[in-house]
Formats: C-alpha cells, structure tokens, sequence
C-alpha cells in the first residue's frame, strides 16, 4: 500500500444537468509531490477540486485517495482522513476572530466531548491549551500573530487569503488543495506568496495541487514537478513547466487559434 | 413582595429558555418559533413523572429537559437532513409546537386536556429559579467558548466552509437543537412546578414569537444581550400591566423599530470578554517571540485525532 | 352519497378562502422569497374598512370593496416601505425581516381592536344565502371565492408573465442588486408587489368577513393558507391555489369522517411532513444551492 | 469591555430599583381601606364580559363610599384584565392576593380560569367570588374534594343542564337531541353531561355529538354530519356568543331548519345583531337576564352614565359585591377588623343576605349559591324574550 500514490483520479467526469462540466480526467499525485493545474476561465478547474473535496459527486470514473475510494464520502469525512482546501473566493468565517478560525480547522472534529464543553475536564483543558498552541503557531507561520484577535471579516484582503491557507492548514491534512491563492494579488504579494508556499512544501509532507493563474507563481512552485493543463473540462497536457508552456495546444487554448495575418485585418475593418 | 418574586421567577424561567435558543438562534443561527411546543414537552413531561411516576421533584426537572431534548429529534432529524434552512426550519418548529399543542388539547381525560393539568404542588420559589438559571447561564457560557460552541458560529458563518473544515453539519445542529430543546423543558418544568397548573393555552404562537424576539432583540452570537432581554419582556408587560390593549401595540412596534434600527440587538456579535484561558495563551506567545527560534513547520495531525 | 358531495363542497369553499389568501403570500414569497407574516394584518384592515364603508358611509358593496382594496394597498405598501424596505436594502437576513413583519402585524391589529372593539360584526349587504343543487348547498359567497381566486391567479400569472412590470419583478425576484443595475427600479417593484399582494388580502378580508363575521382577530386563517401555499409549492401561485382546495377538502373530511376535534392537528402535521419529506411542494421549484 | 458591562449592569438594576419602587407605593395606602380584587377579561375579544361588570362595580363602590364605606371602611377596587388565557388569570390573581393585600377577589368570569384557582386561593387563604363560571369543579374537585376559599353567585351547570333537558322534553316536546360542544371549554362539557342525563332519564336519545375547538370558524362539516342525524332539536351550549353565532348562519346557509338551545354562553347582545335572523325561535337558558322587569330602571341608568349596554355579567359581578359587603360586615363585627379567613366563613354561612338579583345563601357543602333560579329565554324577532322560570326545588 505503501507506494500507492496519495491521490489518483481515473477517468473521473461530472455534467451539470447536459453540460459536461469535467470529462475522463485522470492524474496522480504523490505524498510531499506539488502539482499544477492550470486552464483558461471555466475549464473546469474549480470543479476538479470540488470533486476531490467531496462536494460534488462524479457522474462517472473514481477517485482514490492512499488507494481507497473517496466518491461520496462527506466532505468534513474527507476533512479528517486528511484532505484540506482553500477557496477561490475566501470562505472565512467572518464574525469569528483570526484564531478562531483557525483553530476551527483543528477542532471541527472536537477533541472532547459533548457533555466537556459545559463541564470541561482536565483532558479538556489540555485540549483546549494544544488547539491553542498549534493555532497560535499556524498563525505565525503565516505572519498573521499580530492580528489573532482581530475579526477575520475585517482583515484586509492578502491576509484573509494567508489566513485561510492556515486554516486549511490546521485540519493536519495530508493533501492540500490550493484553490487560486494569489488571485487579486500584486507582485511583491505573490513573491512573499511563492516563499511562503515554498516553505510549506519544503517542511511539511503534504501533497499538494495548485489552480493558480498567475503563471510565474504556477512556473516557479511546479519548477520540478508536474502541470496539468485543462480545457473544456478535458486534460489537453502535462509536462514541465517548460514543456507545457511550448506546447502549441496549450498556447491556442489560452490564446485563442493562431489566426493568418489578413484574417485579422478583415476583421479589424469590419 | 410576593408579586415582585413572583416576576422574578418568571424572569428566571424565561433567562433559561431564552439562554438555549440564543444558543441555537444565536449561535448556530437556526431560528424557531416553536419553542413554547419544548416548553410544553419538559412541562407536561415532569409534571406527569412527578403525580404519576413519584419521581422527586430534584429529578423531574432535568428529566423533563431530556422529555423536550429527546423530542427536538422528531422534528430536527428529518428537517437537517432535508436541509431545511430559514424561513422553512421556522414554519417547520411553528408547525411541530402547533401539533403539540392541539395534542395536547385532545388529551381530556388522562392529563386534562383543554381544561388543564391541575394536582402539580408548587415546588418552584425564587432560590430554585435563581439556581437553575445561573447553572444555565453557566452551562451556556462554557459551551459557546467550547469546540463544539465555535463549530456552532462556523455552521452560521458558512456551513459548506465548516463542513470542509471537518464540521458534521448534521450532528452539530442537531446538538445546538438539542440544547436549546432540553433548556426550554427545564424552564417548562419550572413553569409548571410555579404555575402548579398546566394548560396547552399557556404554550401557543405568541409564546414562541415573544422567546425569538427576546434572542433577536438581546443580540445575536451573545449570552448577556438576550438574558437582560429575557427579564425585561417578563417585566415589562407587568409594569405596562395598566396600558391593556396598548402593550401590544407598543409590544409590535417595538419589534419594527428594533430590526429598523439596531438589528444587532442589545449587545449583538460582542462577547464582553474571552475568559481566563486566553490570557494565559497571548502570555505563551508573547514570551516565545522574545527568543527567536526558527518557524516550526506544522507538525503531523494531532495526537489524539484518528 | 349526498353527504359526501356537501362536505366535497364544503371543503372546496374552504379551500378557495384559503387560495385567495394564499396566492397574495405566495406572490410576495415568489418574488422577495420571505414570509410576510404581516399578512394577517392587511385582512384585517380590509374586513373593516369595507365594512364601515358599508355601515358608516352607505355605500354600495362594489365602491365599499373598492376603498378597501384602495386602503389595504396603502397600509401594505407602507408596511413594505416602514418595516422591510430598510432592512431588504441593508440585505438583513431574512428572518429579521420576519420579526419586523410580526410586529408590523401584532401592532396594526391591536390598533383596530382599540379602535373598533373586539365583537363580531355581520356584514349587512352580502347574504349568505345559498342554492341548493339536487340536496348540496352550495353558498353563493364559496362560489364567488372559487371563481375569484383562479381570476386573479390568472390575472397575476399574465402580469408576470407578460407585461414588462412582470420582467422587472422577476428580475429583482432573482436578484434585486443586478435587476437595480439594470435600471430596475427596486422600490417601485416593492410597491407593486405588496400592493397587488394587498388588494388581494382585502378581498379575502372582505371575502373572510361576509362568510364568517367581521372581528380583529380574522388573520388567524393566515396560517392555514401559509400551510397550504407550502403544500403546494412555496413561491408558486398555481401551487397556492392547488394547496388550498386540497387542504380545505382533507380538513373538512377529517372533521366530518375522523372527528373535528383533530382537524387543526392533522393540518399542521400535514404542514409538517410536507416540509420534512417534500419541502418544495407539489409544483414547488427546486432550489439548488449554488456552491 | 469594562465600559460596557458596566452600562449595562446599571440598565438592568434600575429596572429592578423601579419595579419595586411601584411594588411599594401600591402596598400601603390608608388602613382603614379595603381592597377588593376583580379580574376580568378587559381586552380581547371578550372584552364585552368584563367592561359592564368593572364599570357596574365600580358605581356600587362610589355609592358605598358616599356612605361610610363598609363597617366604617373606605373600598378600593384593584381590576386587572385576563384576556381570556388561563395562564394570565393566575398570575393576574397571585397578583392581586400577594402584592395588592386584597381582601378577596371577585371573578374570573369563565371555569377555565377559575378552576384552577382552587389551590392558589387555599394557599393564599384569600377568599375567590367567581361570577359566571358555571363548571361543578370550579367549588367541588373532581374526587369530591370542597375548595374551601372558592364560591360563585351563578348556578351550577348541572342544573342548567337539568332545566334545559326539563323544558326541551316536556315543553318542547323533543325526541332526538344533537350536540355540538366545544371540546376545549369546561362549561360546554358540563352542559352536555349533565343535560344528557337528565334528558335520557325523561326518555328523550341523544342521536348524535359532534365537538369542535374554541376559536374555530368553520363548522359546516359538523352541522352538515349533524343534519343528516335524524335529530329534532340541535343543542349547541358555546361558552361565547361567537361560536352559535357562526353556526347557526352555517346552518342556515346549509339549509338545516332545526329548534336550536344553548345555555348562558350565549347570552350578548352582539349575538341578536350577527345571527338574530338565524335564530329565531331559538331557546337558551340564563341566569338573570336584562330583560327581566325589575332591573329596567337600573339598566336605564348605567346605560344613560356609561353609553354602554348592561349585560348579565355585571349583575352577577354585583351579587359577588353584595355577598363581600355582608362577609366584611359580618367579619368586622366578629373579629374587630376584616380579616380574610373571617370573610370565608361568613361567606361559608351566608343566608338569605341582600344581593342585587335576589337573596343570598350560600350552600356551606358546595360553595353554590342555594337555588338560583334559571330563566328560560327565547330570541323572538332578534330580541330577549323571557318564557319560564326554573327554580331548583321543584
């Protein structure tokens, strides 16, 4: 079982009521492995992610997960056998504090019981003190100590986008869906972004897929590992970064087909 | 004094009611309007147990709370599942408190029915209600700062962020509806004890909007907002006993102006402090951060976790 | 045989004092997805202002029902503009909307009970008489709300479907903040909505006072026709109408073959299961809940 | 965060400051007053049973007052308004015996509020007068039990429903009775039980009973079924005027041409004005009624003072005020000072003291005013008529 990869996706397909949204994707990843995953607006990319997170369910193929099939598992089920996400648009919980959003992550499923959260045992209280410390050193991972009280609503937006990366962080996943981090953000912002991302993939084990348009952020964090690139819910490539990027496929996707020069005279005139 | 006692017992009565539905409207953001129907359940339940059963009265009461508790699963299981959410979850309770009540009303000769439940000695005085109502207020503060509290606000703030965050969705709610359905049997069962009389009349519609009201108007995601709120709507309509007809009018007009005006409530989405464990957690840190020591990487699960 | 017919009949006539009340709560559900409780309220207004039309003013029935329609269209769209319109434009969640409709409800209530006192009233011009058909009565007025309820179900279905106002409600219905920026003009579609939705609770208050008697507390039939729109359909005007009958005859069958006793209780268990096992209704739309 | 809690511990104890402020100013007052309680539905939509009886009362303690009061005792009457719910009645009551030291309490006027009363006003060794609440267990609880503190100025239904049965079989002549009872009243169970009773012993069959729930508006499934019943008289004894008043037009509308009698829940001039029509010819029993001769002069009085209409709840919440004057009398001449348990006992052993409607004697076994008669009316072009009069010794 050992050497069965992480997360491995066979010929996996969803369509939204005729629309074929995702269709026969498959792609595999290993512990501690980086991947990307790229395509151009509505390729479908969200969409892969949700399927893995458990919050869409496949219309065909499967999805397993350390070899065992996840399809129709609950996503707070997915959440504690070790998958985590962020989300394209921040889904914090805004009138509850930076800590306390992180520390939800490792107490979604409470450490004690029912009947400690009104008479709180001593096993509670050491509970309540490693949630705290395990929180507190997320958050300065993240460089985000110095607002730990603050309502995670009014936070400005390249903090939320770390804070929520915490979070994901806390569940102790073992596979960690990045959903567009550095959407919205500028330059030095991905820079610090990028180190960021780095560091966490250098210390920890987790697998990791990334959605990410900004390209240099996709090219300089999957230097040496794998892209996928998605078009029209189909995988078109995968390579390197720089096979992908020489791939004509991938270019006229993004792109839109080479058209002749006079082609696109005419239709300047027009 | 016996009548200004009298408003507070059933202040207290009230604080303890409103408590477990701050924690369900409040906290987890589900809001009922069928709460007179628990209220009823833990009444009628301890009462029953106490004539018929000999049960102390001691006894009676908590038992009456798990009678209520035991009942919010006839209505919560199937609605979570169904996911019933707003207006629908509300006209569900509304429903379920209606059914029993009119059960009740068709229940003549065994526990009197329409014409109510008489032979309940009066057991419930203000050292009681006190007792009861600060342990719920205890017991309510303690669980909001809880893990199972925080899942709670994370189920209200965005439910499909909380279930991806490892929160059962079902489980949780169906624990906030729990609470609220069992602390609204404990106050029905001291109603019942004080009243030493029970009629379905006493658990209808208007019931179950004053207790909403009272959690809304007090504030949501806070404890003291709705138990200041909870006192004030048992004695105001005392001392506005002499306006008659015009309480009512002032009553719903009171209702606009508050959601108009100041929708927070009284002390909305501000807890007043965060307790002692905190402090002794910022200590930590902020002693750490005078050594500089390179960022631990996050280490595995958590012991403890599967 | 026969007795089977009149409590068909009677159910029926049940149902369309349901139906009338339902398709004006299904209107506002439709459009601004949230229970106006503060129904009950405009019933009422629209029972007594017909009825001291009739008493105080002399007027013949048609101008009375007229005004009253004209009266209960002002108090509804000024509950509209008093009571929701701040909170729907703060985007208050919905069930702040629903304790401001409460009160809106308790407070004009109280008022026409202080004002008017709280004893029955007979409406004096419409009889209640009743022809009779092979042994089953059949009451005038019944005829009247069934023909009423399908007209103006009608009427509403071609206003929405047909006419540009109808777009614009439809269009704010799904979302008010794009229909805005659209150039839909959000206030004036609220009036509309709880002004239509207002003329058709004063009929039913008038309809409500003729049948039965005129008093403050004639709202309490809301509910009901809440739990038939829901049965139904929430938000679909045919649904309401569906709801209705079919309720007005289960109830009527359960008093009449069951005992009368259990009647309100076998309707809100109705209400119940419907709401736990089939929560969009019988014609109700799915909503899916986008991620 | 201090500043706030601060704020807000001081809002809520000046409410408690305030509350018991007024829990005393209205504690004391001169001692040589008496406080008499009333509660009574003021509000509501039976609001018509209390408002006449308040303002009936409160004439008779003016006249009172003018003339020294009672043994040399100013009177205060305390009225708090019930709106027709049990729960409000309690505590509108524990109100008026714990804070407001009354002496006794007159009213609530309904067997619902007032049965369970029973206990609270033993506890409270208060004396409780109720007005109208017919039901048996209002003074006597079901296992036979006396409530020593509990009395009333009308008669019991037992024996309404006795005189009904009485008349509908010999005077009336009927055969096959049909019921519509309210389920939920009290009254409306008593009347049936006892008026089945008497009617079988005559000989007469009751075909058919159909109940509904108090506040219903829709009868026609019951009359519908009832109709078909082969009955010959249909005996709806509703605790107010709105629930006869919405069934008999029903029937009409229904086309059913049935001799309908009911018992003093009927009695409310609003019921000539809704249904007159329907119900011509009907027959319905009642204790006194404004129609009888003798209190024309009064009625012309307080209708002139008030503009509003006399109703037979004021008379009887004038015989409960009659009976308190003779009990504190009689307790300041045995005890030197109006002492409650004094007023219970003089109560206990009133006979033949003066009333408004008639002489008083209490029945000391049952706390039932001993042999009230019960006036048969009919509605005769949608007005009261007076045809019999029914006294329990015959």
């Amino acid at each position: 079982m050992s050497d069965a990869p992480l997360l491995s996706l066979r010929n996996v397909s969803i369509s939204f009521g005729g629309v074929r949204a995702v269709h026969g994707v498959s792609l595999e990843l290993r512990k501690g492995e980086l991947v990307g995953l790229i395509g151009p607006n509505g390729a479908g990319k969200s969409t892969v992610l949700n399927l893995i997170s458990g919050s869409v369910r496949p219309t065909e193929g499967d999805i397993l997960f350390k070899g065992k099939s996840i399809v129709g598992l609950r996503p707070d089920v997915l959440s504690r056998i070790g998958i985590s996400r962020t989300f394209q648009n921040i889904r914090l919980f805004p009138q509850m504090t930076a800590f306390e959003n992180v520390a939800l992550g490792i107490h979604g499923k409470p450490l004690y019981s029912f009947a400690e959260s009104f008479v709180r045992t001593r096993r509670a209280w050491r509970a309540e003190a490693e949630v705290r410390e395990r929180a507190l050193s997320l958050l300065e991972l993240v460089d985000l100590t110095r607002y730990a009280k603050e309502r995670a609503g009014s936070l400005p937006y390249g903090l939320q986008r770390r804070l929520e990366l915490a979070r994901a962080m806390a569940t102790g996943p073992e596979l960690l869906l990045l959903d567009e981090p550095a959407a919205g953000m500028n330059e030095d912002e991905c820079g610090s972004l990028v180190e960021l991302i780095r560091r966490i993939h250098e210390e920890s084990s987790y697998g990791m897929i990334l959605i990410e348009h900004h390209m240099n952020v996709v090219m300089e964090l999957c230097a040496d590992s794998l892209i996928y690139v998605l078009n029209l819910g189909e995988i078109l490539a995968s390579g390197s970064p720089r096979e992908v990027q020489a791939d004509q496929r991938v270019i006229g996707a993004y792109l839109g087909a080479k058209r002749s020069a006079n082609e696109r005279r005419r239709r300047r005139i027009s | 004094m016996g009548y200004l006692t009298s408003i507070l017992i059933l202040g207290c009565i009230n604080i303890v009611v409103v408590l477990g539905l701050s924690v369900l409207t409040g906290y987890t953001g589900l809001f009922s309007i069928g709460h007179a129907g628990f209220m009823a359940v833990g009444g009628y339940a301890a009462a029953i147990i106490y004539i018929r059963l000999h049960v102390p009265f001691a006894l009676a009461l908590p038992l009456g709370g798990v009678a209520a508790g035991l009942s919010s699963y006839i209505i919560g299981y199937p609605a979570f599942r169904g996911k019933l959410r707003g207006d629908y979850f509300a006209i569900a309770t509304l429903g379920f408190a209606e059914a029993v009540r009119l059960l009740l009303n068709t229940t003549y000769p065994v526990i009197g029915g329409a014409y109510g439940l008489m032979g309940i000695p009066q057991k419930t005085n203000l050292p009681i209600a006190l007792a009861v109502a600060l342990l719920a207020f205890a017991g309510a503060q303690s669980f909001v700062r809880s893990q199972h509290g925080k899942n709670c606000v994370a189920v209200y703030d965005d439910e499909t962020a909380a279930q991806m965050m490892g929160v059962d969705l079902l489980r949780t709610k169906l624990m906030a509806l729990f609470i609220s359905a069992f602390y609204a049997g404990v106050a029905g069962a001291l109603y019942a004890f004080y009243m030493a009389y029970l009629s379905p009349s006493m658990f209808g519609i208007s019931k179950s909007s004053d207790l909403l009201a009272a959690v809304v108007f007090g504030g949501m995601q806070s404890i003291i907002g709705p138990v200041i709120i909870a006192f004030v709507t048992v004695a105001l309509p005392e001392l506005l006993r002499f306006l008659l007809a015009w309480r009512l009018v002032i009553y719903g007009l009171l209702f606009v102006v508050m959601m108009v005006f100041r929708p927070q409530g009284l002390l909305g989405y501000r807890e007043l402090d965060f307790g002692p464990g905190w402090r002794r957690a910022t200590a930590a840190v902020a002693s750490r951060l005078g050594k500089p020591r390179p960022p631990r990487g996050p280490q595995g699960p958590v012991e403890g976790t599967p | 045989m026969i007795l089977f017919m009149q409590q068909l009949v009677n159910g029926l006539s049940i149902g369309a004092v349901y139906a009338l009340l339902a398709v004006g709560y299904a209107l506002v559900y439709s459009v601004y997805n949230f229970t106006n409780w503060a129904f009950d309220a405009f019933m009422v207004v629209g029972a007594f202002a017909a009825y001291y039309c009739i008493t105080l003013f002399g007027l013949p029935l048609p101008v009375a029902i007229g005004l009253a329609m004209l009266v209960t269209a002002g108090v509804a769209v000024s509950v509209e503009v008093g009571a929701y319109r701040p909170l729907r434009v703060r985007q208050a969640p919905r069930l702040f909307m629903m304790i401001s409709a409460m009160g809106a409800s308790m407070a004009i209530v109280n008022i026409v009970n202080l004002a008017f006192g709280g004893s029955f009233r007979k409406f004096p011009e419409i009889s209640s008489a009743s022809v009779e058909l092979g042994g089953v009565y059949i009451g005038r007025m019944d005829l009247f709300a069934i023909v009423f309820s399908f007209v103006s179900l009608s009427a509403l279905w071609l206003l929405l479907g047909k006419t540009r106002i109808g777009l614009g409600i439809r269009a704010s219905a799904i979302d008010t903040v794009t229909a805005g920026l659209m150039g839909i003009n959000n206030n004036s579609v609220a009036i509309i909505v709880f002004g239509v939705s207002g003329v058709l609770s004063a009929i039913a208050g008038v309809f409500f006072g003729a049948k039965y008697a005129v008093y403050p507390y004639l709202g309490l039939v809301t509910t009901k026709a809440m739990i038939a729109s829901i049965i139904g359909g929430i938000g679909s005007l045919p649904g309401a109408v569906v709801g209705s009958l079919l309720l007005g005859v289960i109830e009527t069958f359960v008093s009449a073959y069951i005992s009368s006793v259990y009647r309100d209780l076998i309707s809100f268990t109705i209400l119940v299961l419907v709401l736990l096992f089939f929560p969009n209704g019988i014609m109700g739309a799915k909503t899916v809940d986008k991620l | 965060m201090m500043k706030i809690q601060g704020r807000v511990a001081r809002g809520a104890s000046l409410t408690v400051l305030a509350l018991a402020a007024l829990a005393m100013l209205s504690a004391c007052g001169s001692s040589k007053t008496v406080k008499i309680g009333f509660c009574a539905q003021l509000t509501g939509a039976d609001s018509y049973v209390g408002q006449a009886a308040k303002l009936a009362l409160e004439d008779r303690i003016k006249e009172l007052n003018a003339a020294g009061g009672i043994a040399g005792n100013q009177v205060q009457l305390i009225s708090y308004d019930t709106r027709s719910e049990p729960a409000e009645a309690i505590v509108a009551t524990k109100r008026l015996i714990e804070q407001d030291k009354v002496v006794a309490v007159i009213g609530p006027e309904w067997s619902a509020a007032a049965i369970p009363l029973g206990p609270i006003s033993e506890a409270a060794k208060t004396p409780i007068v109720t007005t109208t609440a017919s039901n048996i267990n209002v003074t006597v609880d079901e296992n036979g039990k006396l409530q020593p503190y509990m009395f009333r100025t009308c008669f019991i239904d037992p024996y309404q429903g006795y005189a009904l049965a009485d008349f509908a079989y010999k005077e009336l002549g009927k055969r096959k009775a049909a019921f519509i009872t309210d389920v939920t009243a009290a009254y409306s169970k008593g009347i049936e039980q006892y008026f089945t009773a008497q009617f079988e012993k005559l000989g007469g069959k009751v075909v058919d009973t159909e109940g509904y729930q108090s506040n219903d508006t829709e009868f026609r499934a019951q009359v519908s079924k009832v109709a078909k019943s082969g009955l010959d008289l249909l005996v709806v004894p509703t605790a107010t005027y709105r629930d006869i008043g919405l069934i008999a037009k029903q029937a009409a509308a229904l086309g059913l041409k049935v001799q309908f009698l009911g018992g003093d829940g009927w009695v409310a001039d609003e019921l000539l004005g809704i249904a007159g029509k329907e119900l011509e010819g009907a027959y319905l029993s009642s204790g006194v009624s404004t129609e009888s001769p003798e209190f024309q002069d009064y009625n012309a009085k307080f209708e002139k003072a008030h503009n509003a209409k006399m109703t037979v709840y004021g008379y009887y919440a004038l015989d409960a005020l009659y009976a308190l004057e003779y009990a504190i009398k009689t307790s300041v001449e045995k005890t030197k000072k109006v002492d409650r348990v004094a007023v219970r006992d003089a109560l206990e052993t009133m006979k033949d003291a003066p009333g408004f409607t008639s002489k008083l004697t209490m029945e000391p076994t049952t706390h039932n005013p001993h042999n009230k008669p019960v006036v048969i009316m009919t509605i005769k072009d949608s007005k009261w008529q007076i045809v019999k009069t029914y006294t329990p010794q015959d």
